[in-house]
């Protein structure tokens, strides 16, 4: 029996290699093709026709006409070298472009999910300790109705009002425009200051769910004797609330905190569209839109390996966080 | 065995050999191993290990022991549910898992195998399917033995069965789910259900010890009321002596004691509390409570500790010698074996042999 | 135990006590605001530094009899009446009237409490010592003192302390989790004990084992222990006094030996010999016919009636109220004599000859 | 020899109130188990109520639009920009190109329910059996299947749609419901595979097995019942995530499409200026509440739909409860508002 | 000299091409150039006004047309921000690179040389050409003075492909009204050019050029106030009329616009009658007021001739013109035509002989939503005459694709080129034959086709494609107009594809900070105001 953790950090690489054969493949039968755009874009600055196809290719920094285990291969040798290639309608190396987008994404998702756990546990365990009072009704109407809004429904409205209309905030990007790319204090605050909108609206719709799935486990856990034992042994609320309750209801959340992470960080590609905000999101709408493979590969990737992180670090951890589980039974635990 | 009239199956390769048996039997666990211990053996729980012991039409085997000792991982492993990792169970001759992986010839196939070896659990809550009615779950053994009886029939033979283990009226319980029965309302359920697949042999997982205590010896008597009816050998695990004494007396059958995977006992049920030849069922005997007002009061157990060893690092030499009262030197090193023929009184002990070096060795006291 | 003491009809004689520690009266327990109740007006005293047995099978109200000596009926069970608490220093407290801080102080230091289920009683996520720490906390205790003593109340317990207390409940088995959790019951060394079928997921070894270990507490520590169970014969070992529960309240309180030996209540004397035991002969061995009631539908009468042999009209109609029938032994039986004549006991209660020679039987 | 042999004990002889069931009885007792009860219980919680209400509302306007009973949405068929109400024809009003708005969102509702009900039965249905027979076989039958979702979920998902549906340009509801979903059973069966492991250890399973019921027979019986309540909230969730990605990806262009629909609406609407304008906000005020509406009929749906499945509910609501038992409620069913 | 007060003042333009960071400002580069950030910081040659319909001269002091050769007097007072003249040697490092990239200058021109200053360039055309295509060439807006030697000399020897992938992001100097300050993920920043001939009358300091992805975050960036001025954005009636007063629109034909592209290899639409019918059924009034009434106007001939331009330059002709029903959906003639053309109409739908319903797939751009509403009118149009089309929404890729690679039948595409040169008819009319953008993927065959004459005695044949290539050597203004005329007339009833509505571009200003050339002042007629406006002076902070 090989031991458990080799087997579970083997998977992670076996999963990121499908993933990218399978994206690659599935891109692939895009139809179009990588050029169509720019073609068509050259024909409309009156570039003739034979001239467009020259300039394309000396464009072609991948072989859109090479067969594709051909270009499978290349790929993927590149890849094992950490190169992910040119992107064909920025002309930059794609992992430049990765690595200026994906901090805003990964920050903005990561703050975001927080909260919403943060939160949502939060008002769960406040409403599962006062269940049935009005407190508790009041959120739970609140939470299915912040529930049945879309967030970009939110991202839409809150951008026009408290962007646009009152001025509070910036209305797009994702740092003021005058301040030095740095780190320095000025650079976080504007950072957080253009983040607030597209963290709160990702942010308040997925609260709902979190506070109703904290409160059912809370209420499940407040059944269990030894919080009862507890209260007889007179020790504080305030003990019994986070250590007893709030502990034990949020260790089974915690792994879906780590693949809600990585579910979300597919869901910018509206958030950041909807506030001009440069991350991974908005560029894969912006290959999409082109065609260009291999920004969207690039993208794809990264968010695949974030995700199969998550899901990785989700395993080995859980079994740390939560006595009861050994490690190997912890991929059962979502 | 007192009754060897064996109804004689007609596909039995050998109509002498015993209902069940097992020989030699060893159920090995692995356990999960941790980050660090990538390189070590894994840790095994010898759950049983190598024991034999026939079971006949028509017979009582009672188990008992403490928990964790592998009473149920032996029952389970005679009723074939269990895959032992060493030695064989055979059924009427014929090896169960050998029928199951078709492997040599096969003279009696696995399913029948499979209804007549059948299980009443220890948890009446959760032997039944919390959402079928409990027509529907007796409907489904009758449809696994006989696919053509038609539906009013089905039903005749549950509401008649129903009735026969004192749900009466049989209509008003056969449309409840089992939540709306009480525990000893389930329990009867479970034994129906199991009854209903005519089987051979059932294994009594603790049936009772759920259940109230006034309500176990009623428990116990429709089980061997129907033991009567309908031909069906009992293997009954239980962790009180009392009880096993009570079922394995009325039934005419044995009690094996069992400890850290292995029988140290088994024999007759009078004889073996009457005259316990093992340590070890002293220790069980003086477990079990008993109304006699001199004997009340907590004594001091005939026993050097209370706690059980790991069964991942047995004791060597008899698994017993660190809890044994009359443990010494010699039972640290050998371990005793049983001895007498199969359906005797035999006991796994030194002391049992009068010229053994047990004698002469040192005692143990730590 | 001569029984033609003339009987007496004396109410709320299970009450009599000579230093009671404890008192409860009237309690009665209700979660449908009075509609119903699962506990219904119930007294007993118990006395200083003694060891009370309550039998009763499942679904009695044995649980609330114990939750309400603490006060912690679960909610939303309401819980009325008196419950007096005798303090070593001659005060007495209702403890129904105390306010939150103090029940929570009260609770544990004087009266503590072993649930049913040790496994469910330990905070899954927190490691064994780590409860007997912030209960010495909570109650503004000396943290190294008290665990130096908890230390040796485990150590009295058969258990390695260390190991223990650095264990998570899932890592000790059900035994060993369940004396641990003796030993935090006692370690702000409370006076009373109550204890809830503390063993009743357990195997018989154990459960003796466990016992034995509670009698030797209970003479080191000087504690009044109430032990709660269905196992009439395991309690039998280690209690001065029992007290017999059916259909939420009690109908018979007697010394161990009257209880078993001579027992008034027609239900007790069926209990009796439906028990399983080593010694009666197999063929006595009786089941108790009929089922016991739900809070719903609690017969009025002597709610044993339906079942019992010797029902009468005035059982049917007449609650009976508590008999003396012995010396410290009342019956809620209008038929107590009878019942001692006709339904005879299918074991030898008195005279049988010792066990095996090897069984030590000097406690 | 055997009991129900003829020289066994003939127990059947004691047999005295097996009663003989008609079909039609038997008919009528499905009924009841089936249907009647089921929506007793549903109905009895007001949220599932209110849910029911709400959806039954949306199946309606499926049916007006199926039936042609109300016109089909065209451009130039109004005046434009009526607002909400302002001419009894038009009740919802019109959109800049003259469109009626109500004609817009009855005749994409059957649409979108097709939609929604594909990709959430493709979920469910893909989930409960990966689910199921990966927990319920284990070994390398769990291993493969449980590898082949982690792969699955690894990856991400509404951009896989998006690729997707450019390549496979899906104009069909069903086909786009799927296509939405295509991933989404990946966690699902993950965590039904976790149920089914502790279901699995139930003892009536393993009675199950040891009568010899067949694999499917058990999974069909024993394990997925018990699922039952677990399923349908996620169903509804699968199905709520359905409209919400679909709507998102209209919302930003990248879906094709074929009809007017609700997020097409919106997406004109909202670069149509609606958002800016009273005159026209009815325009994208009418989409949102079509969309927020449904989701909010599913999520209530779902809060209560648990019950449904629980026999001790069940039984309770039909009347039949005549239990001696413990019937103490552990229907604690997440009580909301 | 700009008023102390207000120097600090930052004027905020924006921009919607890219993310500033991942543009740069080589013109001549295949992809990624902002061509909003580069109108500031390289002047232009010369510039059409489409309000007083003539040229006006930027960079250039003088152009002069001779039979061959075209000379360009460079401003005296051009410079490069590092305070260097602009030489004529940077303009023909220009010129020469920009043969390498064929571009359309190149199509009449022979070779380029400097003239008798460092100030002058020669032009010498490959044949005589119409000097109003050269000038529309030189005044096209994309078309900038910018090969600063230093930088674009290396390139001279190198291949195309070098100058195409060349990202000028460091060292840039332009000679515009703005130099490059800096660049990130938000925006653009410019600072006045000291050395710009008229920097004097640009009373602001910094330009900044916001980048914005959404049409809607340019719209809400107007009425915020975030934005003083949008060069060209497209905005809905309703918010228009929600904009406060001081947000000025300035409206400016686009020559651009929402048309029917057919596949003429299709079996039906290559048929003329079906396409005629179509247009009969379009009613174009309809389209332009549901996709957008304020900006669109139907086309009133249908031709590649703007709307604006075709009575001027159809002149007499111009009734003669079948118009077929701007406002109005023609059911009778369109039925007529169809029948004639072999097809018939069952159950309200329109059939082939082999009982194909008349229609199909109608591919248009996913995302464009005006041409989205655009579309669904027309189908709605068609199908209730009896076509049977549905609506094929395509991303822009896939949608160029589907017309480059001539995978349709039938679909939506801008049936005039656009920009300043589309009032020239030689080169609308010339696109919509060979409709380049797509590569000809219409497949409207190069040869001679027959039409009614124009004067209803018979037919006329012509081939079209000949025809309008000669305008480009035509000297004489009559020939000229006689063989647009002919040509438009076959497009008129050819219908290589069929003009719907025609765009007017929207720019925007602002006036409450800013004060601005007056409504009716003519600079206005330049585009973009906001490119044009501030080097004029015309464009500057209000002085409190
Ligand atoms: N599936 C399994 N995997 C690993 N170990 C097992 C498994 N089943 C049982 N064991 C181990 O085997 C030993 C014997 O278990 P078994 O259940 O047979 O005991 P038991 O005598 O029935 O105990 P109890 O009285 O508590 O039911 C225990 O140590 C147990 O932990
Ligand atoms: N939360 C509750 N709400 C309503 N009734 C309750 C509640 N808890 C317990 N009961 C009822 O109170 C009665 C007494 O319960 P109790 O727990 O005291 O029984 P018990 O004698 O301890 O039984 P067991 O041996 O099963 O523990 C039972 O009939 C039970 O159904
Ligand atoms: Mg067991
Ligand atoms: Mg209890």
């Amino acid at each position: 029996m090989v031991n458990y953790y080799v087997r579970r950090t083997a998977r992670v690489f076996a999963t990121i290699f499908m993933v990218a054969s399978l994206t690659f493949v599935l891109i692939r039968l895009l139809p179009g093709g990588p050029y169509t755009l720019l073609r068509a874009q050259l024909l409309r600055q009156g570039v003739p026709a034979s001239e467009v196809d020259a300039r394309i290719a000396n464009l072609q920094n991948i072989r859109p006409d090479a067969p594709l285990w051909q270009q499978y291969l290349d790929y993927m040798m590149a890849l094992a070298q950490g190169n992910l290639g040119e992107s064909i309608s920025l002309n930059e190396p794609v992992v430049s472009i990765l690595a200026s987008s994906a901090p805003w994404t990964v920050f903005v998702v990561l703050v975001s999910t927080i909260l919403v756990f943060v939160i949502g546990i939060f008002l769960g365990a406040l409403q599962a300790y006062w269940e049935g009072s009005r407190f508790d009704k009041l959120f739970s109407g609140i939470s299915i109705t912040l529930m049945s809004v879309p967030f970009y429904v939110v991202a839409v409205l809150a951008l026009y009002i408290f962007a646009y209309q009152l001025g509070w905030l910036p209305t797009a990007g994702t740092v003021g425009n005058g301040v030095e790319r740095q780190l320095s204090i000025p650079f976080v605050l504007s950072a957080l200051e253009h983040s607030v909108l597209p963290i709160f609206s990702y942010t308040l719709g997925a609260i709902g769910g979190q506070a109703l799935a904290m409160r059912g486990n809370s209420i499940q856990v407040l059944g269990n004797d030894y919080v009862q034992v507890a209260r007889l042994r007179g020790l504080s609320d305030r003990r019994i609330a986070t250590r007893y309750v709030a502990r034990n209801a949020i260790l089974p959340m915690y792994t879906g905190f780590l693949l809600l992470l990585g579910f979300r960080l597919g869901g910018t590609v509206i958030l950041e569209q909807i506030f001009s905000y440069t991350g991974l999101g908005y560029y894969l709408i912006t290959a999409l839109n082109a065609n260009d493979y291999p920004l969207m590969m690039g993208t794809f990737l990264v968010i695949t390996v974030a995700l199969v992180l998550g899901v990785y670090i989700a395993d080995l951890t859980y079994s740390k966080i939560d006595p009861r589980i050994s490690a190997g039974d912890s991929d059962e635990a979502y | 065995m007192s009754q060897s009239n064996t109804r004689a199956k007609p596909n039995s390769r050998d109509a002498d050999a015993p209902l069940v048996s097992l020989e030699n039997v060893e159920v090995h666990f692995e356990k999960d191993q941790g980050l660090f211990d990538f390189f070590e053996e894994p840790d095994v729980v010898k759950a049983v290990d190598g024991i034999s012991i026939d079971i006949e039409e028509n017979d009582v085997l009672a188990l008992v022991g403490e928990s964790g000792c592998g009473k149920s991982t032996l029952g389970k492993t005679t009723i074939g549910l269990q895959r032992p990792t060493g030695g064989t169970v055979r059924y009427r001759g014929q090896d169960i898992w050998a029928a199951k992986d078709q492997t040599g010839e096969i003279d009696i196939p696995f399913s029948e195998i499979r209804s007549s070896l059948q299980i009443i659990h220890q948890d009446p809550g959760s032997s039944l399917n919390p959402n079928q009615r409990i027509v529907d779950i007796l409907a489904q053994p009758i449809k696994q033995t006989h696919p053509d009886i038609g539906l009013s029939e089905r039903r005749e033979r549950i509401y008649s069965l129903l009735e026969r283990v004192g749900m009466n009226p049989a209509a008003d319980f056969a449309d409840r789910y089992p939540h709306q029965l009480s525990g000893g309302e389930q329990q009867r359920v479970a034994l129906s259900r199991a009854l209903l697949m005519n089987p051979d042999l059932i294994l009594a997982d603790e049936a009772i010890s759920a259940l109230d205590v006034s309500l176990r010896v009623e428990m116990m008597d429709l089980m061997l009321d129907l033991q009567a009816d309908f031909d069906t050998s009992f293997v009954f695990i239980s962790h009180d002596l009392s009880n096993a004494r009570y079922f394995a007396e009325h039934g005419d059958g044995r009690i094996g004691v069992m400890y850290l995977g292995e029988i140290v006992e088994v024999g007759p049920a009078e004889r073996l509390i009457e005259d316990p030849g093992h340590p070890y069922t002293n220790v069980l005997r003086w477990a079990t409570p008993d109304l006699a007002l001199h004997a009340t009061g907590a004594t001091e157990p005939p026993m050097r500790r209370i706690d059980i060893p790991d069964p991942v690092n047995p004791p060597s030499g008899c698994r017993f010698h660190t809890r044994c009262p009359e443990a010494r030197e010699a039972c640290r090193e050998s371990c005793p074996t049983m001895d007498g023929e199969r359906g005797a009184h035999r006991t796994a002990c030194f002391r049992t042999q009068p010229d053994h070096e047990y004698w002469d060795s040192a005692p143990l006291d730590d | 135990m001569t029984p033609d003491i003339t009987a007496q009809r004396r109410h709320g004689d299970p009450m009599a006590a000579t230093d009671p520690i404890l008192e409860m009266r009237n309690a009665k327990v209700t979660y449908d605001d009075g509609e119903t109740f699962v506990l219904d007006d119930v007294s007993m005293a118990i006395e200083r530094n003694e060891v009370v047995g309550v039998v009763g099978e499942s679904g009695s109200g044995k649980s609330m009899f114990a939750s309400a000596m603490l006060d912690a009926i679960p909610d939303p069970g309401r819980l009325s009446g008196e419950i007096l608490y005798h303090k070593a220093d001659g005060t007495t407290i209702d403890i129904l009237e105390l306010s939150q801080e103090e029940l929570r102080q009260f609770r544990w230091e004087e009266i503590a409490m072993v649930f049913q289920g040790a496994m469910s009683s330990f905070n899954p996520t927190m490691k064994v010592g780590g409860h007997f720490r912030e209960t010495l906390k909570a109650h503004d205790a000396h943290v190294t003192e008290g665990m130096e003593f908890a230390r040796e109340l485990l150590a009295d317990l058969y258990l390695d302390p260390d190991r223990v207390l650095d264990s998570y409940p899932h890592e000790l088995s059900g035994g060993m989790q369940q004396r641990a959790l003796i030993a935090l019951s006692l370690v702000l060394e409370p006076n009373v004990l109550v204890m809830d079928e503390p063993t009743a997921a357990l195997d018989l070894l154990m459960q003796r084992s466990i016992l034995m270990l509670l009698q030797e507490l209970q003479e080191k520590y000087d504690l009044t222990m109430v032990f709660i169970t269905h196992d009439l014969p395991l309690v039998a070992a280690l209690a001065d006094r029992m007290a017999v529960m059916y259909a939420f309240d009690l109908i018979e309180v007697a010394p161990r030996d009257q209880l078993i030996g001579n027992s008034g209540h027609p239900y007790t004397r069926a209990l009796l010999n439906s028990t399983p035991n080593l010694d009666a002969p197999l063929e006595e061995m009786r089941a108790i016919d009929g089922q016991s009631p739900a809070p719903v539908n609690v017969p009025s009468g002597c709610s044993y009636a339906p079942r019992c042999p010797l029902a009468t009209d005035e059982c049917r109609s007449d609650d009976p109220a508590f008999y003396e029938t012995g010396p410290s032994h009342s019956t809620a039986c209008h038929h107590w004599e009878q019942a001692r004549e006709t339904i005879e006991l299918n074991f030898d209660a008195i005279d049988t000859e010792p066990l095996e020679a090897d069984t030590e039987d000097d406690a | 020899m055997k009991p129900t042999e003829t020289n066994g004990v003939d127990w059947r002889s004691e047999s005295t109130s097996a009663p003989d069931v008609t079909t039609r009885e038997r008919l009528r007792e499905v009924y009841d188990e089936r249907i009647h009860t089921p929506l007793l219980v549903a109905w009895a919680d007001w949220r599932t109520r209110l849910g029911f209400l709400i959806l039954g509302g949306y199946l309606l306007i499926a049916l007006v639009a199926v039936l042609g009973l109300w016109r089909e949405p065209s451009t130039s068929q109004a005046p434009r920009y009526l607002m909400l109400f302002e001419n009894m024809n038009y009740p919802l009003g019109t959109t800049a190109s003259g469109t009626d708005l109500a004609a817009l969102i009855i005749h994409s509702t059957p649409d979108i329910l097709l939609m929604i009900t594909a990709g959430a039965v493709w979920a469910t249905a893909v989930a409960v059996v990966i689910g199921t027979v990966a927990g319920y076989k284990g070994g390398r039958v769990d291993r493969a299947l449980m590898s082949f979702s982690d792969l699955v979920m690894a990856i991400p998902g509404l951009p896989l749609v998006i690729i997707l549906a450019v390549t496979l340009n899906p104009q069909n509801p069903i086909l786009l419901g799927i296509v939405i979903n295509i991933s989404y059973w990946a966690g699902l069966g993950r965590s039904l595979r976790s149920q089914v492991l502790t279901i699995r250890e139930n003892d009536y399973v393993e009675a199950s097995r040891t009568m010899g019921v067949n694999t499917p027979q058990i999974i069909m019986k024993d394990i997925i019942p018990n699922l039952m309540p677990y399923v349908t909230v996620n169903f509804v969730f699968a199905a709520r995530y359905v409209m919400f990605a679909s709507v998102g990806l209209y919302f930003l262009g990248v879906l094709p499409y074929s009809t007017q629909n609700w997020g097409v609406t919106l997406n004109l609407a909202y670069s149509g200026g609606a958002l800016f304008s009273w005159s026209a906000a009815h325009w994208l005020l009418a989409p949102m509440v079509a969309i927020m509406g449904l989701s909010l009929g599913l999520i209530l749906l779902s809060q209560g739909l648990d019950r449904v499945f629980n026999p001790r509910v069940r039984t309770r609501m039909s009347g039949t409860s005549s239990s001696t038992a413990n019937d103490n409620d552990d229907d604690r069913v997440t009580e909301v508002l | 000299l700009g008023g102390e007060s207000s120097s600090a003042t930052t004027l905020t333009g924006a921009t919607n091409e890219g993310v500033p960071s991942n543009m740069h400002l080589n013109p001549m580069a295949t992809q990624n150039y902002d061509w909003t950030a580069g109108n500031h910081i390289f002047e232009r040659f010369a510039a059409y006004n489409f309000s007083t319909q003539e040229f006006e001269l930027a960079g250039l002091e003088d152009w002069s047309f001779e039979d061959e050769t075209v000379t360009l007097t460079l401003r005296d007072d051009l410079k490069w921000d590092t305070g260097d003249d602009v030489t004529a040697g940077d303009v023909i490092t220009q010129f020469r690179l920009m043969e390498k990239t064929n571009a359309t200058l190149w199509d009449f021109t022979d070779s380029v040389e400097e003239g008798e200053t460092d100030k002058t360039v020669v032009i010498n055309l490959s044949r005589p050409s119409n000097p109003e295509i050269i000038k529309h060439t030189l005044a096209n807006g994309d078309l900038r003075i910018h090969g600063y030697q230093p930088v674009y000399n290396e390139f001279l020897d190198q291949d195309a492909s070098a100058i195409q992938q060349f990202e000028w992001e460091d060292d840039i100097h332009g000679n515009g009204p703005f130099t490059f300050e800096s660049k990130n993920d938000q925006a653009w920043t410019l600072t006045r050019n000291e050395h710009f001939y008229n920097a004097d009358a640009i009373d602001f300091d910094t330009y900044e050029l916001l980048s914005r992805q959404e049409n809607t975050a340019l719209q809400q960036g107007l009425m915020g106030g975030e934005l003083d001025v949008v060069s060209s954005l497209f905005v809905p009636p309703t918010i228009v009329e929600s904009f406060p007063d001081h947000v000025e629109e300035v409206t400016l034909p686009a020559n651009w616009g929402y048309g029917v592209i057919f596949n003429h290899d299709d079996e039906d639409f290559g048929n003329r009658n079906v396409r005629q019918a179509v247009a009969h059924v379009i009613n174009r009034q309809q389209v332009a007021d549901n996709a957008g009434p304020r900006t669109k106007n139907p086309a009133p001939k249908v031709t590649g001739i703007a709307p604006a331009d075709q009575e001027t330059w159809l002149g007499d002709d111009y009734d003669r013109f079948e118009s077929y029903g701007p406002d109005a959906t023609q059911s009778e003639a369109a039925a007529e035509l169809l029948r004639d053309a072999g097809y018939s109409r069952s159950d309200g739908t329109w059939r082939d002989g082999d009982g194909n319903t008349l229609g199909g797939s109608y591919v248009t751009p996913a995302g464009w939503t005006d041409w989205t509403t655009a579309t669904n009118t027309v189908v709605d149009q068609l199908n209730s005459f009896g076509f049977d089309f549905e609506i094929n929404s395509l991303p822009s890729g896939d949608f160029y694709g589907a017309y480059t690679n001539s995978d349709f039948a039938v679909g939506a595409f801008y049936w005039l080129p656009g920009g300043a040169r589309s009032s020239f008819p030689y080169f609308p009319l010339r696109w919509q034959l060979n409709i380049p953008d797509v590569d000809g993927g219409h497949n409207f065959e190069e040869g001679e086709y027959t039409v009614p004459a124009m004067d209803d005695s018979g037919e006329m044949t012509l081939n079209p494609f000949e025809e309008i290539r000669s305008v480009a050597t035509m000297q004489d203004d009559a020939q000229v107009s006689e063989t647009i005329t002919r040509v438009a007339w076959h497009n008129n009833q050819n219908l290589p594809i069929l003009g719907i509505v025609a765009k007017q571009d929207q720019s925007w200003l602002t006036s409450d900070e800013w004060d601005v050339a007056p409504a009716e002042d003519s600079a206005r007629g330049i585009k973009w105001p906001s490119h044009w406006l501030p080097k004029q002076g015309q464009l500057n902070p209000i002085n409190q």
